[in-house]
């Protein structure tokens, strides 16, 4: 589905992602775990085309995106939740849906059809629907957001801390939407986590980064059971 | 940022400012020896720009025939632009002093009243013969080499109260529309003390600032109180037009007057100002060349001046160089005061030793999309 | 060759007003868009004294009284423009630009639409020339044109040297700082605001000394010679020349006049242009010209000259470090910062929802805990950055709450932040001064009233700044840019600062953060030294267990703004359940 | 005449004055929303269409109704080109907001400037006749005047449903508000810049042509639209797309109660005056909310 290869980026002079490879399996999640500053969110914004790749390969099915502008990687199947501003603040929940699916704009009733199954994933949408994002509270802007990243039909969504700020009931109704993403939608998932036992849970391959690299690729089952160790493992 | 990047545009910049400094220290220009130098001045202001180009379309006509007859004593006469930007008079300076230096005018034909009272010494030690074409009293105070081509604001308003006691003895009361720089400022008050004297009472005055986004509120302010006339004085620049346009959208139907500014093409297309409207200005009898009279309809009252000034500059010229004077401001300026009395292939003009000039003016209304003379005071009539 | 001479003066005049700009905008970073006004003011004022207030012969006072109504007036359009928006400051300086000429029309003592004439020449005491004074000097003489450019020029080249003075002195550096993260500058106890106004204040009494120059060069001033297109002037001197250097301000002057004289020449004479298009075409063209400079130069031609520091010969060589035993006092009693019920809300979300904490001196404690758990809050709030809805938090006697971040730090409560923050377009060492306390230097007016004391000061501060950079490791970067340093050396800076800043309580905000393990240790030593050989409080935000686990004398586990656990690293790190709930488990824990 | 009746003929004006600025004011807003800069090169695009409508009616000949359709055209055309050669460079490279001002005037005295050595500053009318008009609150108003207010009052309607409507709005609307985010969902950030320029091209024109009806046009015409407009959008804020329309009212009626108040020499003074005023009081403007959003989202 998705391969990257050998991935260096980071910001003007100094690299923070340096050689970092993986694949991802088509309706699977792969949870990239790691703490703050370990280059997670560098990845998602290499994936996006936010960040220019310096070295190595970024490739959809087969199709090589290192040199695409994140609209052609869009086009491509990619969606993405970011972790800040991750909602247009003063338009209404409908349009930034509508927004969500920008890039199958020309098909109508997809976007439509789409829309409707949206909201029939998060209710509280509904609810909300005319109203401006900033009045919504952190959860309801996460599932927006997530909500958007469904709305362009992709192939691969990426979920960059989709746990940030949320009460505990909210993450593990956020999760469970994960899963439902992949099982019920069919998409494969990138999920950004720091939560590493809810992702662990839900995902069907980890990685976990430290200092722009990667320590570990392989089933979550593999990772270290005992809490303590785990933890100590970032 | 490579060091030596630098290094190459530190280069550069210094080879630059070589380059102008060396264009400034250098005679070059004054190469070209033995033609006469004579300074134009040109503004990017609003307005003044405007009868700038008139005025040089004037002299180049001027130009073309003095230099056809052999110049100043065989010199070709060659006009120097100088530059007083946004009529500033310390840019003006700048320009002016380039023109002495370098280019070695012998007279200069400007306007501008802060332009030309600030860089009156300047003239005077320069020892170059000035016109003004500024209507401003204070500028031939400023500078014995200078002589006033236009009518001073004085004498503007004396023409135009003479003219509504004739024409319009309706007319008991009057408000004036000015553009608040010193200009407009002067005419106010010289209006107010001329319409005085022929007892019209000045009933309201509003200023406004130059190139004025709109004039409703003042118009609207000055005729609340009821005018039966009113003048407008501003630089110019479409000012006028805008005046007459929203007085009588206003509903004013009283008569409307100006000066020389209301003498430019703008207005004389201006359908409105066809009714109950009149303005001072400059004449083109009959006699005056074909080519001048063509060319004043073209860009206006100010194309004149242009010519007569270069006309009166050859003219004085060739008499100092008869005389067997050399060529320079002090000569000039006796001679034109010895002359006193000239007729110009336009005018006649008196030229007076305290500087001012008594010249003639005419009243124009407008009629048929064109400029039509009502009747002429000759100088001798003003005297 | 008086047009020479008149233009040697001008620009000799104008330069002098860009050294203000360079003060005010490339200095200070501020967005200014009316400089004619401070010239005109200046221009106005010192007018305003030849011609009515003072005797003939003060030409000098008369000059100081521009400066000192500039700087005035800058006071009064800065005091409001600056407070808390200086993103405003464009607009309200650009619209006061729009007004000025106006308002000078409108007012009486200004002379009006007339501006004020003859305003006498320059004259010092009894010698009080005439227009045709002159000096025979047997070869050559000498009129009042000549000794008036003499007269500029001395004074051009004294405002280089006091402005070289101000940008090379630590003021001028806190100045740099504040421009690049005033934010930061406050963390570090300085007062952003005073010192934005400060400069805009000093910049302006230049310029308006330029502009009492003026007044008394062309014995004239009136409102339509300080309007939008001085400003325009000015700015593309300015921007030309490299908006970050003295020099480069100078030069802008020099080249931007050379360049407007030359185009007199090359369009009338060179290109013989139509007579009536030469003066809107050398408008045009300078505008054109300033467009390219931008688009190929925007940093103009001179780049920001940085001092460079040599590194003393003889370096004291810093103490070896040694593990000692930590200190495993169970915490309590002889504490010096204790915060307890901190509340904080944003927007529905409760950020910080009663936490506390109690630090000691050499004691480290560690917060761990997910993201969102209100551990920055806590940092933020017991700094200063963020107002706490409720709770105490005390220094000592001292109440923290409520005091602005530049007082506590000054209190001697330093933090770094989770994303390094240092200012970049200082050198690494330039960081390190900046942030030491005690810097007489930071005062414009010693500069020059107790220069002596502000060298000996400095002399001691730089010493002390290569020792912090000798134990931090950076001797070797101390004069590259700080945005030229990598990530981990930038890390490492942030805490040589801190340290420089020598605070008894120190909050550190993921200091290992994306470090690379091999120098993990490094960075582990100097943390521990803070607390173990200098005797501080230290409080560190951390995710990074190994680094809890080396450091940690006691351990705070935050959750949901509460602090839900505390004990030593092998109780909390040992503690299976809240490990577990650590990693994203939800189970119900007992706090 | 009672006070209040003496005042009314300087509200209508006032009023109307304000709406005409509206709409440069809008255009203004809607750029400093979406790219983040305040364009004085839109003075440049008013002068383009003015002579465009100048040269299309009065030398080619073409009806009004064409030679307006035309100096639309080209004024979209101008803002778009602008936005291309120059402006594109600059934000490329993100340049700081202090260099684009600058570029923008620099490009306005430019243009100014050329045009006035090339067409010379004298002044042309479009139409040289008084033009028709009705009586309200007790002075007059031409058709020039309501059709600027009636275009301006439209454009405010037809830019709302524009944005909130219409595909490329859309686009525009979440570019401005989340630049990022717009890149994540696909957008093509250049091209909402193009429809961005267009329309305000498009609105700036719309203003420039009755300008240009009424009162003729000149080098000069463009100054005072674009620094009223700064003023505008000053007090009204970028809040909304009503912030800059009511700002430009009350900008308009200061300009005229202010003469109704003091000698008309004072105008000036006072109108600006407010702004300041208003920066220092509040700084994101009277009707501004934006911020607010911004912050809590």
């Amino acid at each position: 589905m998705l391969r990257v290869t050998d991935l260096v980026t980071g910001y003007h002079s100094d690299p923070i992602l340096h050689g970092v490879s993986f694949g991802l399996q088509a309706g699977s999640i792969l949870a990239v775990l790691g703490h703050n500053g370990a280059g997670k969110s560098s990845l998602v914004r290499a994936l996006v085309g936010l960040l220019p790749v310096w070295s190595g390969h970024i490739a959809i099915n087969g199709r090589d995106l290192t040199t695409a502008s994140s609209a052609g990687r869009i086009r491509a199947g990619l969606a993405v939740s970011f972790q800040d501003d991750p909602v247009f603040p003063t338009l209404s929940v409908q349009t930034n849906l509508l927004l969500g699916g920008f890039v199958r704009w020309h098909n109508r009733d997809l976007v439509g059809e789409r829309c409707e199954r949206v909201l029939e994933l998060f209710p509280r949408l509904r609810q909300r629907y005319r109203q401006p994002a900033y009045v919504m509270s952190g959860g309801e802007r996460r599932m927006l957001s997530i909500g958007m990243a469904l709305m362009s039909d992709p192939r691969i969504i990426i979920l960059d801390e989709p746990s940030t700020g949320l009460s505990p009931g909210m993450t593990e109704h956020v999760f469970d939407t994960i899963a439902a993403i992949r099982d019920e939608f069919g998409k494969s998932v990138i999920l950004v986590e720091q939560n590493v036992r809810q992702a662990l849970e839900r995902a069907d391959r980890a990685i976990v980064l430290k200092t722009g690299g990667i320590v570990f690729d392989g089933e979550p089952g593999d990772l270290a059971q005992d809490s303590t160790e785990l933890v100590l493992m970032f | 940022m490579t060091a030596q990047l630098f290094g190459l545009w530190r280069r550069a910049a210094v080879v630059g400012l070589m380059l102008g400094n060396l264009l400034l220290a250098s005679p070059l220009p004054a190469a070209a020896a033995g033609d006469v130098r004579i300074g134009i001045c040109q503004s990017t202001a609003q307005g003044p720009a405007t009868f700038s180009t008139a005025l040089w379309k004037g002299a180049e006509l001027a130009l073309a025939d003095v230099n056809a007859h052999g110049g100043i004593g065989g010199h070709p006469l060659r006009p120097v632009p100088v530059d007083v930007g946004n009529n500033d008079p310390a840019q003006a300076r700048l320009s002016l002093n380039k023109a002495i230096d370098l280019d070695k005018i012998t007279s200069l034909v400007c306007w501008g009243t802060n332009v030309m009272v600030q860089n009156g010494p300047l003239i005077d030690d320069a020892d170059i013969l000035a016109f003004t074409t500024s209507s401003g009293t204070k500028v031939v105070k400023a500078s014995k080499l200078t002589q006033q081509l236009e009518a001073v604001t004085s004498l503007y308003c004396k023409v135009a109260a003479a003219e509504i006691k004739r024409q319009y003895p309706a007319v008991k009361t009057f408000a004036v529309l000015y553009v608040n720089y010193e200009f407009g400022i002067e005419l106010r008050d010289k209006c107010e003390e001329e319409f005085g004297k022929k007892g019209i009472r000045l009933v309201a005055s509003e200023g406004h600032p130059n190139a004025p986004p709109d004039l409703r509120s003042q118009l609207t302010k000055l005729i609340d109180a009821k005018p039966d006339a009113i003048y407008l004085a501003p630089i110019g620049g479409g000012t006028v037009a805008l005046g007459i346009r929203t007085a009588r959208e206003l509903g004013y139907k009283g008569l409307l007057t100006t000066y020389g500014a209301g003498d430019t093409p703008d207005i004389y297309t201006l359908k409105l100002a066809e009714d109950n409207f009149f303005y001072v200005s400059h004449a083109t009898p009959p006699g005056a060349p074909e080519a001048v009279k063509t060319a004043t309809e073209q860009y206006g009252g100010y194309t004149l001046m242009g010519y007569e000034y270069v006309w009166l500059v050859a003219r004085l010229g060739n008499e100092v160089l008869k005389n067997g004077q050399k060529l320079s401001g002090n000569a000039l300026v006796a001679q034109l005061r010895k002359d006193r009395d000239i007729q110009t292939p336009v005018n006649r003009y008196v030229f007076q030793d305290d500087g001012y000039t008594i010249r003639p003016l005419a009243i124009f209304t407008i009629e048929h999309g064109a400029r039509k003379l009502q009747h002429v005071l000759s100088a001798s009539d003003l005297e | 060759m008086a047009y020479l001479i008149d233009v040697l003066t001008l620009t000799a005049i104008l330069a002098i007003a860009v050294h203000g700009y360079m003060l005010i905008k490339g200095l200070g970073g501020m967005l200014h868009l009316g400089h004619a006004v401070f010239y005109g003011i200046g221009a106005y004022a010192s007018a305003i004294m030849s011609t009515t207030l003072l005797p003939p012969g003060y030409f000098l006072v008369a000059v100081m009284a521009g400066a000192l109504a500039a700087g005035l007036g800058a006071l009064l359009i800065g005091w409001p423009a600056l407070q808390e928006r200086a993103r405003y400051f464009m607009i309200v300086t650009f619209s006061l630009q729009l007004i000025f000429v106006t308002l000078v029309i409108n007012l009486g003592f200004t002379g009006g639409p007339d501006g004020l004439s003859s305003i006498p020449r320059m004259s010092f005491g009894p010698w009080q020339p005439n227009r045709h004074w002159s000096l025979d000097l047997g070869l050559a003489a000498i009129g009042y044109p000549e000794i008036k450019l003499l007269v500029v020029l001395g004074f051009a080249a004294l405002s280089y040297w006091f402005c070289s003075r101000i940008v090379h002195s630590p003021y001028g550096r806190l100045i740099r700082a504040v421009r690049d993260d005033e934010r930061v500058a406050e963390a570090y106890g300085r007062d952003a605001m005073r010192a934005r106004l400060s400069i805009l204040l000093i910049g302006a009494a230049v310029t308006g000394m330029a502009g009492g120059l003026f007044a008394h060069h062309f014995n004239y001033v009136g409102p339509s010679q300080f309007g939008l297109d001085l400003t325009m002037l000015m700015l593309a001197m300015l921007i030309l020349g490299g908006q970050y250097s003295l020099a480069g301000a100078t030069f802008g002057a020099m080249l931007m006049v050379g360049l407007l004289e030359a185009l007199r020449f090359v369009l009338d004479d060179g290109l013989g242009v139509p007579f009536h298009m030469i003066a809107h075409l050398r408008q045009a063209i300078f505008s054109i010209i300033l467009i390219l400079i931008l688009a190929l130069r925007p940093r103009g031609l001179f780049p920001e000259t940085l001092a460079r520091y040599r590194r003393p010969a003889a370096m004291p060589r810093p103490e070896r470090l040694t593990r000692r035993d930590r200190a495993m006092e169970p915490p309590g009693g002889g504490e010096i910062l204790k915060a307890g019920g901190l509340i904080k809300h944003f927007g529905g979300l409760a950020a910080v929802d009663g936490a506390g904490l109690s630090l000691r001196p050499a004691l480290i404690v560690a917060i761990i805990g997910s993201n969102g758990a209100g551990k920055t809050t806590v940092f933020n709030l017991l700094s200063g950055f963020e107002r706490a809805d409720a709770g105490e938090a005390h220094l000592g006697a001292v109440s923290l709450l409520g005091r602005r971040p530049a007082e506590i730090a000054r209190l001697g409560v330093a933090r770094t932040f989770q994303d390094v923050r240092i200012w970049a377009r200082l050198t690494v060492i330039e960081n390190i001064l900046v942030s030491r306390r005690h810097q007489p230097g930071e005062n414009p007016a010693r500069l020059f009233l107790s220069p002596r004391r502000v060298a000996s000061a400095e002399r001691s501060n730089l010493e002390a700044a290569w020792v912090v950079l000798e134990r931090f490791g950076l001797a070797e970067k101390a004069n590259q840019l700080g945005s030229d340093v990598s990530y981990a050396q930038r890390k490492m800076l942030a805490l040589a600062r801190v340290c420089a800043f020598d605070p008894t309580v120190l909050l550190l905000d993921e200091p290992t953060s994306g470090v690379d393990p091999r120098r993990l240790d490094v960075f582990l030593d100097h943390i521990r030294a803070f607390a173990k050989a200098d005797q501080r409080a230290v409080c560190l935000i951390e995710h990074n267990m190994t680094v809890v686990r080396e450091l940690a004398d006691w351990v705070m586990y935050m959750d949901g703004g509460r602090v839900l656990a505390s004990g030593t690293p092998t109780d909390v790190l040992g503690d299976d359940v809240l490990m577990r709930r650590y990693l994203g488990h939800r189970d119900p824990v007992v706090a | 005449m009672s006070i209040f009746q003496s005042a009314l003929p300087f509200l209508a004006n006032g009023l109307s004055l304000g709406l005409s600025i509206a709409l440069v004011a809008l255009a203004m807003a809607l750029i400093w929303r979406v790219v983040g800069m305040i364009d004085f090169g839109l003075g440049a695009v008013y002068l383009v269409s003015a002579y465009a409508l100048l040269g299309l009616h009065t030398e080619l000949g073409f009806s009004l109704p064409l030679a307006i359709l035309g100096a639309l055209a080209c004024g979209i055309a101008a803002a778009i080109l602008i936005y291309g050669l120059v402006y594109r460079h600059f934000i490329s490279r993100n340049a700081p907001l202090f260099v684009m001002v600058l570029v923008g005037l620099s490009l306005f005295l430019a243009g100014e400037n050329l045009l006035g050595a090339a067409l010379s500053s004298q002044k042309f009318y479009v139409i040289d006749a008084q033009l028709p008009g009705v009586d309200v609150l007790g002075t007059r108003l031409n058709v020039a005047q309501l059709g600027k207010m009636a275009v301006s009052l439209a454009a405010l309607a037809g830019i709302a449903y524009f944005c909130l409507r219409t595909a490329p709005g859309t686009m525009i609307l979440a570019v401005a508000d989340n630049k990022r985010l717009a890149l994540g969902v696909g957008i093509y950030v250049d091209h909402a810049y193009v429809w961005t320029f267009g329309l305000a091209g498009l609105m700036v024109s719309a203003a420039a042509i009755p300008d240009v009806a009424e009162s003729g046009v000149d080098p000069y015409v463009a100054l005072n639209p674009v620094l009223l407009a700064l003023a505008a959008i000053i007090i009204g804020g970028l809040g909304s797309f009503r912030a800059p329309v009511l700002g430009a009212v009350l900008l308009g009626l200061a300009f005229h109660l202010a003469v109704w108040l003091f000698p008309a020499s004072w105008q000036e003074v006072i109108a600006y005056g407010l702004v300041v005023v208003v920066l220092i009081a509040r700084p994101q403007g009277l009707f501004g909310a934006l911020h607010a959003a911004r912050e809590r989202a």
